[in-house]
């Protein structure tokens, strides 16, 4: 169930040029469940900036009651968040959304999870979820620039880990699609969350093969209710049918959704 | 004595707190977090003859202490409100007041003559802040007799009371106030959006996929009122506010202005308590500023 | 070259920085915070042909992320301001944008006759947001007939470019642009304020003494940059655009949306150094979007 | 001359109910001299809320270089203000205005100081002033009511001091002028500083004396430039005559201004 909820701040930290790691404390992340699912952030109390912030959930822990979020400090409202001293408060609502769904992926098997930038956040509770489910998995993480990358580590020890950077600071140079082309790894279903020109180089490549993808839409509500987020569906691209990125997704199958 | 509950035209509020047309689609999705009977009453969102996707995405952004959006009314149509949105709200026992939209008074007509009988329906709001079609886009909420023709004629139609939702992008809101009173509006709901536009430092365009968008939020807040002031002293007939309420102050002083009910919308997304919230803090302050009864705050600034 | 450097009718301006008219009274006191000479030009405080005290206190009062203010053109009148504002600003080598005001037709034409003779007059700035006492208090800036005739009447004796301040309170701004470019205007500023209102929790009454006043500051911003994009696309007259402006960002989307200068009102009152900071920092940005001069901005968004 | 600078918070008590107690440092301190002037202060980063808030000086300490604020915390602004953390930072521009004349009365003299509510704050530090140039001085400060008393014992330390609550939870019952009333002190020059009824009740009764009273009025921009401060002349109080509060005032010769 959707809760609202003042969590305390535990851990805040600068983990990567700009990227800040923040970790939450509350009952709400008992409701927490799928990978992939998000929050939505209240940065201030006042009304500028007037909308909450959706943020994907990066680890759930539940014994402890604690989740951790990983965002980019770029405009007003993440700027502020990143102001936000331990043991202070945040307004968040959630869990929101629907996850990846780890059930379509069987022990033994293979998933090839591909995350850019601030993309990659949510594939760190995916990766964990499935390692649990003993499927193997392999990452492929496209930055920016060596100073942006953040959690190679802890993607490198649940699963062989590749880096891709655009101006080549770190790892293989250029896209994620330049390993994918590469390695031709071998895989049974394929999880991603990145800018929409990397989704659609994704969707090019394995329009046949079974996977999933995250997407980004502004959003006002977060719950369904403004219709800020919808898409058109591929099978009918200029209809009124619909869904939404806040309540029906963030996380669709691949090529359901038409990405504009 | 319920202190909260207020009668107006077709509506019986047990309190005089309810969600804007638009902040809320249908009910379904607040339903979920808290009991909808809490609430006033419901304006549903905005629903045309066809159904509509609306606007290319992105749909929303936001401006300080304000969002502009660009929706593009989309719904389901009316025969999809009829059959599958109304129903549903039916186990509330609240009273729905649907917005109705159009392009051409034939489609504002059609609709409101048949969403006006689904029995939960106990006013129409009508929306006439949509570009008409057939006059070259200027909206009809922008020239008084086009809004007074047109609130004749769906009254003429409609089976239950007709509230006009005035635009603010008009220079004298009076007038267009006068002109619905004259058509024969049961009601005014104020303020619509006043359009608005941002644009992207980065790419140098518009934010927003349709260009502009309706500017709603605290922002506007001051326009209402002032125009809710104007208003209230000038017609007869009720007047339901919004624009930018945030807290059980903004409702008094919408009060104050001459309102008589109010409803809350972008404070929904920021909020999605808001209303059950700011309902249960109301009796509290009318305690604060001694009165009994909300009504009696009504036009109290110029009273 | 200036990357700021900025050619307007009758204005050579070494950065297209300015304050807006009536946040900045006359300079004196800003000239004690720093050196006037940095400013693109000074939009003075509205003069009158006779001197006024203005609107009785409080004449502001804040909104969300605004202010309302009814100052009611406080000033010394036209012969204090060419007796003692205009000479001693004339120390500095900043162009001087008068703002002229009135309640008739014949009362703009003297100040600007007169005014603009003022050596370092260099733009007159009709502020036709002003109730015109003679047609009953409608604004001059609401009626695109009375703005042309009245843009007219004072070109006719100005002996400086006349740029012409529009009123956002319209329903077809346009309509206005295009009028008082019909009445010969050199150049439009837009926008002055949202007329608004905020009323007092306790007493019941409106804040300000006046009861309404003009909304300022960001919260009106996604009105004007929506209507300069509009407007700018119609007419072949150059923009100062206003409203809300708090950092180069802001003005750069002032810039996107086609405005061809810009001023800065409100947040002086927040930032008194805002002025000098922006024209600092505006090199820098200009880096950062990859232009050399700023006028390769102008018109972006729809260019 | 004014400045704007972020001023340190050295010290952040709450004083009294809702009454805060404010240390600042920072070399604006240096630009202060004469009691009664105001500091004008941005509750906050964002634009909203929008305007800066006038505080009175209530102390100043130029060899540390910190001075005192006494506020409060009532609206949106205040509140905000309240709830800075010791050794964060506030922007001030200031010090504004014109205080209380302390050359106008001699050694050996008595001044009769009268404060009511938020008005008593800059009265502390003329009392200071005075008593170091050998001024005596009489203090009747008025409350609403015994909790939001504050500084009775900094002030008694000066001078004799007599608190008036209107609920008579704390000394006299009744307004200053009950206590004013009943003692009819001897006196050389009145100063005060509080609400407008308490300060035309003083007009009132000490119309033909020499006396200064302290003015409030919403401002813009605190600086003279916007007029949103003016008062009438009493003199023409038709005209087109003005004073503006934040830049002529708030200190104004007893009598000088319409009070409104
Ligand atoms: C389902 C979902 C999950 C996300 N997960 C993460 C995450 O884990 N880590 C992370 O850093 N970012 C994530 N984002 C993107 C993040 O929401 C935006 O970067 C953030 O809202 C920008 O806010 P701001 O204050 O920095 O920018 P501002 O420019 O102040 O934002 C202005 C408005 O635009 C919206 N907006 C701006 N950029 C985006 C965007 N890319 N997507 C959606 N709305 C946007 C904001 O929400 C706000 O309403 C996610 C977005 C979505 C939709
Ligand atoms: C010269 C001067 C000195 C002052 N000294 C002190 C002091 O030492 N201690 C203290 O507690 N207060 C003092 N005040 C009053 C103080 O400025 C207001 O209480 C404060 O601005 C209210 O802000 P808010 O955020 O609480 O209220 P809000 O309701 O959020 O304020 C909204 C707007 O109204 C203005 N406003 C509201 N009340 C007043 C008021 N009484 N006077 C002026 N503006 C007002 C605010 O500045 C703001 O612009 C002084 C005022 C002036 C003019
Ligand atoms: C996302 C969104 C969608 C809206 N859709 C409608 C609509 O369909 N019909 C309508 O009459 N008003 C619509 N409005 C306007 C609101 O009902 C309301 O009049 C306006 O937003 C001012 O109130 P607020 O500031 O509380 O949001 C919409 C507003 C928003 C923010
Ligand atoms: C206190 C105040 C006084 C103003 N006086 C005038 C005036 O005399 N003449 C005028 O044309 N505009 C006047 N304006 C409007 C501003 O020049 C400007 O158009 C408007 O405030 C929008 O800009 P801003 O949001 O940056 O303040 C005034 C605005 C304020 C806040
Ligand atoms: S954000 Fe409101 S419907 Fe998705
Ligand atoms: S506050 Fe601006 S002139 Fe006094």
């Amino acid at each position: 169930m959707i809760q609202q909820e003042m969590m305390n701040i535990i851990k805040h930290q600068n983990i990567a040029k700009d990227i800040y790691e923040l970790t939450l404390q509350g009952t709400l992340v008992q409701e927490m469940g799928e990978p992939g699912q998000f929050v939505h952030i209240r940065t201030n109390s006042g009304v500028d900036p007037l909308l909450r912030r959706p943020i994907s959930i990066a680890h759930i822990d539940k014994q402890l009651n604690q989740c951790t979020l990983i965002y980019r400090a770029e405009g007003k409202g993440t700027k502020l968040l990143a102001s936000h001293s331990v043991s202070s408060q945040v307004d968040v609502l959630g869990p929101l959304g629907n996850g990846f769904p780890i059930e379509e992926i069987q022990r033994g098997e293979t998933a090839l999870l591909v995350g850019g930038g601030i993309g990659v956040p949510p594939l760190f509770e995916l990766a964990k979820q499935l390692n649990q489910n003993g499927v193997k998995t392999i990452h492929v993480l496209g930055f920016e620039t060596a100073e942006k990358v953040f959690y190679e580590e802890e993607f490198a020890k649940l699963g062989e880990t590749y880096i891709t950077t655009v101006d080549g600071t770190m790892g293989t140079a250029g896209f994620v699609t330049n390993v994918i082309d590469e390695y031709q790894f071998d895989f049974h279903v394929l999880y991603s969350c990145g800018p929409i020109p990397m989704l659609k180089a994704l969707e090019d490549r394995f329009k046949e093969r079974k996977g999933y993808i995250s997407l980004e839409q502004r959003m006002g509500c977060g719950i369904g209710a403004c219709f800020a987020c919808v898409c058109h569906l591929a099978e009918e691209p200029t209809g009124a049918a619909y869904v939404k990125v806040c309540s029906d997704g963030p996380v669709f199958p691949i090529g359901k959704v038409v990405l504009a | 004595m319920n202190r909260l509950q207020v009668e107006l035209p077709g509506l019986s509020l047990k309190n005089p707190v309810m969600p804007a047309s638009g902040c809320f689609g249908f009910g379904k999705e607040f339903s979920k977090l808290y009991d909808l009977n809490k609430l006033g009453a419901i304006m549903i969102k905005a629903t045309t003859e066809e159904a509509r996707y609306g606007n290319p995405t992105p749909r929303v952004a936001e401006t300080p202490a304000g969002m502009l959006n660009a929706i593009g009314l989309q719904n389901p149509g009316l025969e999809g409100v009829l059959t599958n949105v109304l129903p549903w709200l039916e186990q509330f026992d609240v009273p729905i007041i649907a917005n109705v939209a159009g392009s051409e008074t034939e489609d504002y007509v059609e609709v409101a003559k048949r969403i006006s009988l689904a029995p939960n329906v106990q006013a129409l709001e009508l929306n006439i802040s949509c570009p008409n079609v057939k006059k070259g886009g200027i909206a009809f909420g922008t020239i008084p007799e086009v809004a007074q023709e047109l609130t004749k004629r769906v009254k003429e139609v409609s089976a239950v009371p007709v509230y006009v939702k005035l635009s603010p992008n008009v220079a004298d809101i009076v007038g267009m106030a006068q002109a619905v009173e004259a058509g024969g509006a049961d009601g005014i709901t104020m303020i619509n959006t006043l359009l608005g536009m941002r644009i992207d430092i980065k790419s140098g365009k518009p934010i927003l996929a349709n260009k502009s968008g309706g500017l709603s939020g605290p922002a506007i807040k001051p326009v209402a009122i002032r125009m809710i002031y104007e208003v209230s002293q000038k017609v007869n007939i009720p007047i339901i506010g919004m624009g930018g309420i945030e807290s059980v102050d903004d409702i008094i002083e919408y009060y104050y202005a001459g309102a008589s009910a109010v409803a809350i919308g972008t404070l929904n997304f920021t909020d999605p308590f808001i209303c059950p919230r700011l309902i249960e803090e109301l009796p509290g302050k009318l305690d604060e500023l001694g009165v009994h009864h909300i009504t009696e705050l009504i036009g109290r600034s110029w009273k």
